[in-house]
């Protein structure tokens, strides 16, 4: 026995102390560096082309008609109220909702807009969306008293263009307004940091590099919740378990694509091996640079990036946090070595201030 | 159109505070009106200005109470330990019964913030050294293991004792000595893990202090386990609880202080709300124990009234800090003002001719 | 299409991907409009006059595809010299102010006598000028009514120069309809028209086609009918009827609309558009032909197709001596459309009413009328899944809220019956496309939940029962109906393939027609309706085929079964010119093979398989045989597009710009306001807004969501469905909101002269005000889909609705209407009655009630 | 079952001894997880359909177990959707299966104030009574003018554009037959 934990605990020092890279930066198979074996299938995940998206949620229902879901919303008092922001009521990502369909009304100056896809080419204006303060719908902040104090309704009207940055100078029928749609989801990271705080092994590395809560495993310690620096995983208040997007684990068993991917009426969302949706995404983003859609860029294709790269990434047409997804996302087990160092000091320290609390001990 | 009845705001979206009447006349910017802050607002767009990342769902207090008893019992087992072998009896028994009431008191509490609290067991079905809870886990159920084999010693030892069992007693005794050993040693272990416990999320204002957060929260304990110490143990025995104390809530108030400023923005939770209350508290809590300490140590009731605010504090800072959090996380602010920051330098510090210009990692 | 077709949707992506161009033409900005490469918002009800400026710009600059024109169209045609165009005043010659009709005797082409049009609606007319038409067939025609309806070869120009050309006279009629003009009162800018007017004359032509989409947008209209004739007018000029990529296609909005037209449970057709007998003196089957059917064209077989309705229905009964039973069939004397049905009920003219599959008191235009309506019945039937509030109107519709009705008073006896789901029962649905599409029976339905074939089958057994032995002259009809289905289950279901074998037809040997060209007019065939005659062919149930899509060609023509005769683009003889030769070779779809003498392509050709391009006609040839080998059209008696329509509609031959009854604005293109045929309903609980009211100054439409579907039976009850779009709500523009006070997410309050609504309010830049004239015209946006039921509930839209109809098919003008919108929530109880009626009071309409 | 298969079992034992040592992966994976497939997979019956709501005519694969619908997914067969489904489409199985749904026959008195139970075949019964009344006493032979009308306006109906045309054929038929001419649906709004 002292042989194999040896033998463990050397492995599991090899990964932690650096020499096996897999706490952060590019990973080629995350698979296989979460044992398993060579002959798994190849690491599947989602492109997602808003350019295409008609934000239709045909992927929400699917999703939860699959999943067996419930309907969202805290309580039944608010489950069937409107939010406000644009068509989005769904509001985000959360344990009953797998799939969200963000809707972001952009207003700009006429003749400044890029048509949603193609066309002819015209300037890009930065101004977009603007910051919107309050909670929105769906969560009030967890913790009324601590929510950020200018928590207010969304006052869309207070926020209109003519009396903001552009002013008057833009009556009503000289601006043009872009509707965007892009249809979120979990992004199943190549370091994930859900997965990797999971103190049950609930969450787990999939055979096909996806991530999925096993819910007979979790136990509800809701650590994997503030640990997605995508806001993704919750933990759903009717059974006490996380739960986020499996990338229908179940079916992938079978040879069947996501049922989100299946729906999908357009193929803004595309499900398949990730190296293939990688080069399509590419070839997708080249296409639209050459017809001018210069504000199309990737998200989550890079293997660089704070996450190693996402399984499931998308093509915007705007910065990603005017889609609610954070601009450059790390799983903070990156930093995880050196927190344990300064822990393990700090308990040093501690442990010394005690004996030291001990020396030469007068007594009264 | 008068006989309508007023517009009503549904109660799902209204907040009362906060509905300043000119919100749209600053569009991009952040809207806080009559909040003076240290840092300049910043710029920066959000979906509806929503928050990014989910805030904990751990409960409160069941979460920062374990914090606060988890570094009590953590410097508490080693002042029961040292306290009996430098016959401190008063410190030794205080220590002892304080370590297994904090890791006991501190498991029920964690356990009750399991949304599912009956698999509490199957944290024991991995050992995982990038998740510091568990590695917490297996920090502490020894360290409660040992402790609450500790007291137990510690409590029936003298009534074998009074029933004449001598050998029993003994054998008791170095048993709970042993144990109590195994405690102390483990547990600075538990005072500073929950630091990374907290460090290690996405949450901003958390995981940005993860270099100070260690410090406070061992100081913390240190000011908890010793606030103890004064209140349980005899003006006798109460030296090495008072230094300790004293000690820990020094450093807690110094990397407190540090931690807030460094943070920058993200520093802002602890400057208004409910955390900077709690944070302004804990200070005064601390700060007033400190003083107690120094000066009253000798009398029974200022010594065990200095521990208490020592303790107070203590459980205060764990309480901010908590607080900070969840407001750090529900701050849009938070995650896109600093990662936006972030992009611009490794932008700028790119080869622009090499970059490809029509390619945005973001 | 995004928004409400989502999935049909993915075809027009496609296309973009592979470089069509995609514009979107409507007074919102939805989903389509957010992926389209142009979005050209518009005034709601403007839309003949943008369609006239596109014709105008393709007349104006000759962009027409002449060679198309000429071969396929009657462009070349001579007008008849009594035709007055509307010109400024907006009305064309024939027109009575008395009666509100047209006689289009004076529309008629130059040498022709009046012509019935493709099939039925002479009856349209009052019975005067019915008369009156008769007389002058007789007249001109020595008598002998089939000369009346053969193309007497009229006189043309193919040069089309003539002054009275089809070519000319359109010109001359859209002349008016200049970008400038057009724009103006669209409220779009000349730019934005141009941008369009281009694109689509770019993109049409030999080697392109340009398609047309629409919905409901183009037929809740008072005009509804000449919308789409005004599309098909562009179309045809610019050579996009009958070929890939091309035509003008209807989005129907539920699953087997178009099959419930086809196969008509609507009053004024039989199945297969053959026309229901209007009640004459002394009128046989023969009459009924001569009169409403024409000579020339494929309805010139109506004889056959009529004959073996009737053998399908009355079988043995039916016999050449007693006309195959022609007289059977009840005669119609007017409008018995939908909205005369509920009159009628408000007035208790009749009794009992069945509800399938429907919910009038949510989804139909003026939902107090139509409560009123099932609240003044003896009694009601009510086949749904869900408790919709057509059938709880007497507990808590919003009139037992006001006070108008009290349950106690309420004496309509309800039956609810809960009816089998689409997985609980095999049949056929049509879809948009004319595809018929076979479902199997997957589960058994639960509890007391059964088909509507069960229901109507087993109701009619029961009433055949009740009245068996009846010696009753009026009993016959239903004694020798044939109703012996076999059935099968416990519940004894009627098998359905047995109901689709007889909808195919039988020959006289009792096996199955493979087309209807095999059908005979002595009797010895049947068929319950020609147009879907081949689904059984060879016995076996082609609209079960399943060819899998990808095992296929684009045509894809293995999966299921396409009315008529399989073909899946109509009319697509013309995607070849005169000669029969590709128009080009991209857009080659259905030619003539020279070599094998027989027409062959993609597609099965809508055409003779083996006339050749070359034929013509002999004197006084019949039917198909009348048609030339470039009659494209074989449906049309002269196998023409009619640019210009001498017969067939009752509100003008081309179509012309009216104001909705309830506009803001003026016309500003003619004199008339709004269409002089129009029909109305002029009573207490149907006030209309004035035109131009300052009382009510906003425009508002209706429409779906994507989230939900109709009236919300089979969406509000859902969970998944009703969170993604939980409340009932009005978009307006932020100057509206501005202007009126309203808060984003407040509530609003809607009046018309009907009722007033509350809704939540978002406002938003997709809604733009326009500027027509010198006036700002701000539109409203109503989703339609709430009622008081299911997990997500509202005020009912249609409620603000009144009723005015087009004259050609009494379809209402539901797109476009006026009301105020006030912020804050509407009175409760009598209050609202006040409220309205001050509103009323204020713009001078009558008061309103419930008498 | 012994010790020794609990032990390994046991994810440390797996993290300890497998190539999964931070136990991310396949040393945690439990036997349910491990058992997991689709519910589709164990499916009696996979019955073709066709979307009951719009007019696209979106193909669909029911998939039925022990008699009841357990999922509706998109054909990918169909040339018409390829397998997708939009999100009404999509709740497809939450409309066959709605608790909501009633499935038993509601009877509402005249002048009553709430539903009562009724027998299914009474209902038929009560409702063949009712027509056959309201067609008589809704009958016309003729006009004013003497010209053969032979009809009832007795009763009415609406409804076709959500059923099959199977079944609007036989409500055409008996409604012809019955003499009533009064028969509409959502085509004409």
């Amino acid at each position: 026995m002292t042989n194999v934990f040896d033998r463990a605990g050397g492995k599991v020092w090899d990964a932690f102390s650096g020499t096996t890279p897999s706490l952060s930066g590019p990973l080629p198979d995350p698979s296989t560096d979460a044992g398993w074996s060579g002959d798994h299938p190849k690491r599947v995940g989602f492109f997602t082309d808003t350019s295409v998206c008609i934000g239709c949620k045909a992927c929400e229902v699917a999703c939860k008609e699959w999943n067996l879901v419930p309907d969202d919303g805290t309580d039944a008092s608010d489950l069937y109220r409107l939010t406000g922001m644009s068509y989005d009521n769904t509001g985000d990502l959360g344990a009953s909702s797998w799939r969200h369909v963000a809707f972001i009304e952009d207003v700009r100056p006429h003749g400044t807009a890029t048509p949603a896809h193609g066309g002819q080419q015209t300037g890009f204006l930065p101004a977009g969306l603007p910051a919107v303060h309050g909670g929105g719908n769906g969560h009030t902040p967890r913790d009324a008293a601590t929510a950020p104090p200018d928590g207010g309704t969304v006052d869309l009207l207070a926020l209109l263009p003519d009396s903001g940055a552009h002013g008057q100078q833009t009556p009503d029928d000289e601006r043009d307004v872009r509707w965007l749609m892009s249809s979120d989801v979990c992004k199943h990271c190549t370091h994930a940091g859900c997965l990797d705080v999971c103190p049950t092994g609930a969450l787990f590395r999939t055979e096909f590099g996806t991530v999925v809560v096993q819910d007979d495993i979790c136990n509800g310690c809701g650590y994997c919740v503030p640990s997605c620096p995508y806001g993704v995983i919750d933990v759903r208040e009717s059974d006490g378990g996380a739960h986020k997007c499996t990338l229908c684990y179940d079916r992938l068993g079978e040879g069947l694509e996501p049922a989100c991917a299946k729906a999908c009426p357009t193929n803004s969302i595309q499900f398949g091996d990730l190296d293939e949706l990688q080069a399509a995404a590419d070839a997708r983003l080249a296409e639209l640079h050459g017809r001018g859609v210069q504000e199309a860029r990737l998200y989550g294709r890079d293997p660089d990036d704070g996450v190693g790269g996402d399984g499931a990434f998308f093509l915007l047409l705007d910065e990603p946090e005017v889609y609610g997804l954070p601009p450059d996302p790390i799983v903070t087990t990156r930093d995880l070595p050196e927190m344990w160092r300064n822990a393990a000091l700090t308990a040093v320290g501690l442990g010394a201030a005690v004996v030291a609390a001990f020396w030469k001990g007068g007594r009264r | 159109m008068t006989d309508t009845n007023p517009a009503e705001i549904p109660t799902r979206f209204g907040h009362d505070e906060g509905r300043e009447a000119d919100r749209g006349s600053e569009r991009r910017g952040r809207g806080r009106k009559g909040e003076q802050l240290q840092v300049p607002e910043a710029e920066f767009r959000s979906y509806y200005g929503r928050p990014i990342i989910k805030a904990p769902v751990w409960k409160n207090p069941d979460v920062p109470l374990y914090l606060f008893l988890g570094g009590l019992a953590a410097t508490s087992a080693g002042l029961g330990a040292l306290g009996g072998a430098t016959d401190r009896p008063t410190l030794r028994r205080t220590g002892r019964l304080a370590a297994a009431g904090g890791a006991v008191g501190g498991t029920v509490f964690l356990v009750h913030d399991l949304h599912r609290p009956s698999r509490f067991l199957h944290m024991l079905r991995v050992f995982k050294p990038t998740s510091p809870l568990s590695v917490g886990t297996w920090i502490l159920s020894p360290f409660a293991t040992f402790a609450a084999a500790t007291a137990a010693a510690e409590v029936v030892e003298p009534s074998l004792r009074r029933r004449g069992a001598h050998g029993l007693a003994r054998v008791v005794r170095r048993a709970g000595n042993a144990s109590g050993a195994a405690s102390a040693v483990i547990g600075p272990a538990l005072g500073t893990y929950t630091a990374v416990l907290f460090s290690n999320t996405a949450v901003p204002t958390w995981h940005e202090a993860h270099r100070h957060l260690p410090i406070v929260f061992a100081g913390s304990a240190a000011a908890a386990g010793g606030g103890m110490g004064l209140v349980g143990s005899s003006v006798r025995d109460n030296v090495p609880a008072a230094r300790l104390a004293v000690a820990g809530a020094a450093v807690e108030l110094a990397a407190g202080e540090v931690m807030e400023r460094q943070l920058g923005l993200l520093g802002d939770v602890y400057r208004k709300g409910r955390a900077h209350t709690l944070m302004r508290a804990s200070k005064a809590c601390l700060a007033a124990g400190a003083v107690g300490t120094l000066l009253g140590r000798r009398r029974r009731w200022s010594a065990a009234l200095s521990g208490l605010a020592l303790m107070a504090g203590s459980a205060l800072t764990r309480f901010g800090v908590f607080d900070a959090g969840i407001a750090s996380a529900n701050d849009p602010a938070h995650i896109v003002v600093p990662q936006r920051e972030r992009l611009e330098q490794r932008r700028s510090t790119m080869d622009q001719d090499v970059a490809p210009p029509d390619r945005t990692f973001a | 299409m995004a928004e409400a077709h989502p999935v049909g949707f993915q075809w027009v992506m496609e296309a973009k991907r592979r470089g069509a161009t995609v514009i979107h033409v409507d007074p919102r900005f939805t989903r389509t409009s957010a992926v389209a490469d142009l979005h050209v918002p518009f005034r709601a009800g403007a839309d003949i006059a943008f369609l006239g400026g596109l014709i105008h710009y393709v007349l104006d600059n000759e962009l027409d595809f002449r060679e198309y024109v000429t071969t396929f169209t009657n462009a070349a045609e001579i007008v008849g010299e009594d035709f007055a165009d509307a010109d400024a005043t907006g009305i064309f010659s024939g027109y009575d102010p008395e009666t509100g009709r047209y006689d289009p005797i004076s529309w008629q082409m130059e040498g022709g006598g009046y012509e019935a049009p493709a099939a039925g609606m002479r009856d349209h007319w009052e019975p005067e000028l019915r008369e009156h038409h008769a007389a002058h067939a007789s007249d001109t025609a020595g008598g002998a009514g089939e000369q009346a309806h053969a193309p007497a070869d009229p006189p043309r120009d193919d040069t089309l120069q003539h002054p009275r050309c089809v070519y000319q006279v359109l010109k001359r009629h859209y002349a008016r309809y200049t970008p400038e003009a057009v724009a103006s009162v669209c409220g779009m800018s000349t730019e934005q028209f141009l941008e369009v007017a281009r694109a689509i004359t770019r993109n049409s032509g030999r080697d392109r086609t340009t398609a047309w989409v629409y919905s409901v947008g183009w037929t809740h209209h008072t005009v509804g009918a000449q919308y789409i004739r005004a599309a098909a007018i562009l179309q045809t000029l610019l050579g996009n009827m009958g070929r890939p990529g091309g035509g003008i296609l209807a989005l129907r909005g539920h699953a087997s609309i178009q099959g419930s037209t086809d196969i008509p449970t609507l009053y004024d057709l039989l199945p297969g558009y053959i026309p229901m007998p209007n009640a004459h003196l002394h009128e046989d089957l023969r009459s009924f032909l001569d009169a409403d059917a024409a000579k020339t064209g494929f309805w010139g077989h109506m004889d056959a197709y009529l004959v073996s309705l009737l053998k399908a229905w009355w079988g043995d009964a039916a016999t050449p001596e007693n006309d195959f039973a022609f007289g059977y069939l009840p005669r119609l004397t007017g409008n018995h459309g939908t909205y005369g049905i509920v009159r009628d009920q408000i007035d208790k003219k009749t009794f009992g009413y069945f509800l399938v599959g429907e919910n009038p008191a949510i989804g139909h235009a003026n939902g107090k009328m139509q409560r009123l309506g099932l609240a003044n019945l003896e009694w009601l039937v009510v086949r749904d899944m869900q408790m919709i509030e057509s059938a709880s109107f007497w507990k808590d519709g919003p009139e037992i809220e006001t006070g108008e009705l009290r349950t106690e008073d309420i004496g309509t006896e309800v039956f609810f019956l809960p009816c089998a789901n689409h997985t609980e029962k095999s049949g056929t649905f049509t879809n948009t496309q004319r595809l018929l599409q076979w479902r199997r029976e997957a589960v058994h339905p639960p509890g007391d939940a059964r088909s509507e074939l069960h229901f109507y089958f087993h109701l009619g057994k029961r009433i055949r029962e009740k009245l068996a032995g009846s010696t009753d002259e009026r009993d016959r009809p239903l004694l020798d109906l044939t109703w012996d289905y076999p059935t099968f289950g416990v519940h004894a279901e009627p098998d359905p393939e047995s109901v689709l074998a007889e909808i195919n037809g039988f020959d006289a040997d009792g096996d199955h027609l493979s087309s209807y060209t095999q059908m005979k007019a002595d009797g010895s065939t049947s068929a319950g309706c020609w147009i879907y005659t081949g689904v059984f062919k060879d016995g076996v149930n082609q609209a079960d085929r399943r060819t899998p899509g990808s095992e296929q060609d684009w045509v894809a023509a293995e999966w299921g079964w396409a009315w008529p005769a399989n073909r899946r683009t109509l009319y697509n003889r013309a995607s070849a010119d005169a000669d029969g030769r590709p128009w080009s070779e991209r857009k080659a779809y259905v030619w003539w093979d020279a070599e094998q003498g027989s027409w062959t392509g993609h597609d099965v050709p809508d055409f003779e398989a083996t006339k050749p391009p070359s034929y013509r006609p002999p004197e006084g040839a019949h039917a198909e045989d009348a048609l030339s080998g470039t009659d494209a059209f074989i449906m049309q008696a002269d196998g023409k597009a009619w640019l210009y329509a001498p017969t067939g509609l009752a509100d003008g031959p081309m179509p012309t710009h009216y104001e909705p009854v309830e506009s803001p604005v003026a016309n500003l293109l003619h004199d008339q306001q709004d269409n002089p045929a129009r029909e109305d309903i002029d009573r207490a609980w149907n006030r209309l807004n004035p035109a131009m009211s300052e009382t009510y100054p906003y425009v508002f439409l209706t429409y779906r969501l994507t989230e939900h579907h109709t009236a919300g039976g089979m969406s509000r009850f859902l969970g998944y469905l009703s969170e993604l779009q939980p409340e009932f709500f009005c978009e307006v523009s932020p100057a509206l909101a501005r202007e009126r006070g309203l808060e984003h997410l407040g509530w609003a309050t809607l009046i018309s002269a009907r009722t007033a609504i509350e809704a939540r309010v978002v406002v938003t830049e997709r809604m733009k005000p326009l500027r027509i004239g010198d006036h700002v015209v701000h539109q409203i946006g109503l989703p339609y889909h709430w009622g008081s039921n299911g997990l997500s509930q509202g005020d009912p839209a249609n409620d603000l609705l009144g009723v005015v109809m087009d004259p050609n098919v009494h379809i209402q003008e539901s797109k476009v209407a006026t009301c105020d919108i006030q912020p804050g929530r509407r009175p409760r109880g009598p209050a609202l009655l006040e409220f309205v009626e001050s509103y009323r009071r204020k713009a001078g309409v009558e008061p309103g009630g419930i008498t | 079952m012994g010790a020794r298969t609990w032990l390994g079992e046991w994810p440390i034992f797996r993290q300890a001894t497998g190539p999964d040592p931070l136990g991310r992966g396949a040393a945690v994976q439990s036997p349910r997880t491990q058992a997991l497939g689709p519910r589709t997979a164990d499916a009696d019956e996979v019955v073709k359909s066709v979307c009951p709501y719009c007019a696209v005519g979106c193909g669909q694969n029911i998939y039925v177990r022990d008699g009841r619908v357990t999922q509706i997914e998109g054909d990918p067969d169909s040339p018409v959707s390829r397998g997708r489904l939009c999100p009404k489409g999509s709740a497809s199985t939450s409309l066959v299966t709605s608790p909501t749904r009633v499935t038993t026959v509601r009877y509402r008195r005249p002048y009553a104030t709430e539903w009562e139970d009724l027998d299914l075949d009474t209902a038929v019964d009560m409702i063949a009574d009712r027509v056959i009344d309201a067609r008589r006493r809704g009958w016309q032979d003729t006009d004013d003018d003497g010209r053969v009308l032979r009809r009832t306006l007795g009763f009415s109906s609406l409804g076709g554009a959500t059923l099959d045309n199977e079944e609007n054929y036989l409500i055409k038929k008996l409604f012809m037959a019955l003499g009533a001419i009064q028969v509409e649906n959502q085509a004409r709004i």
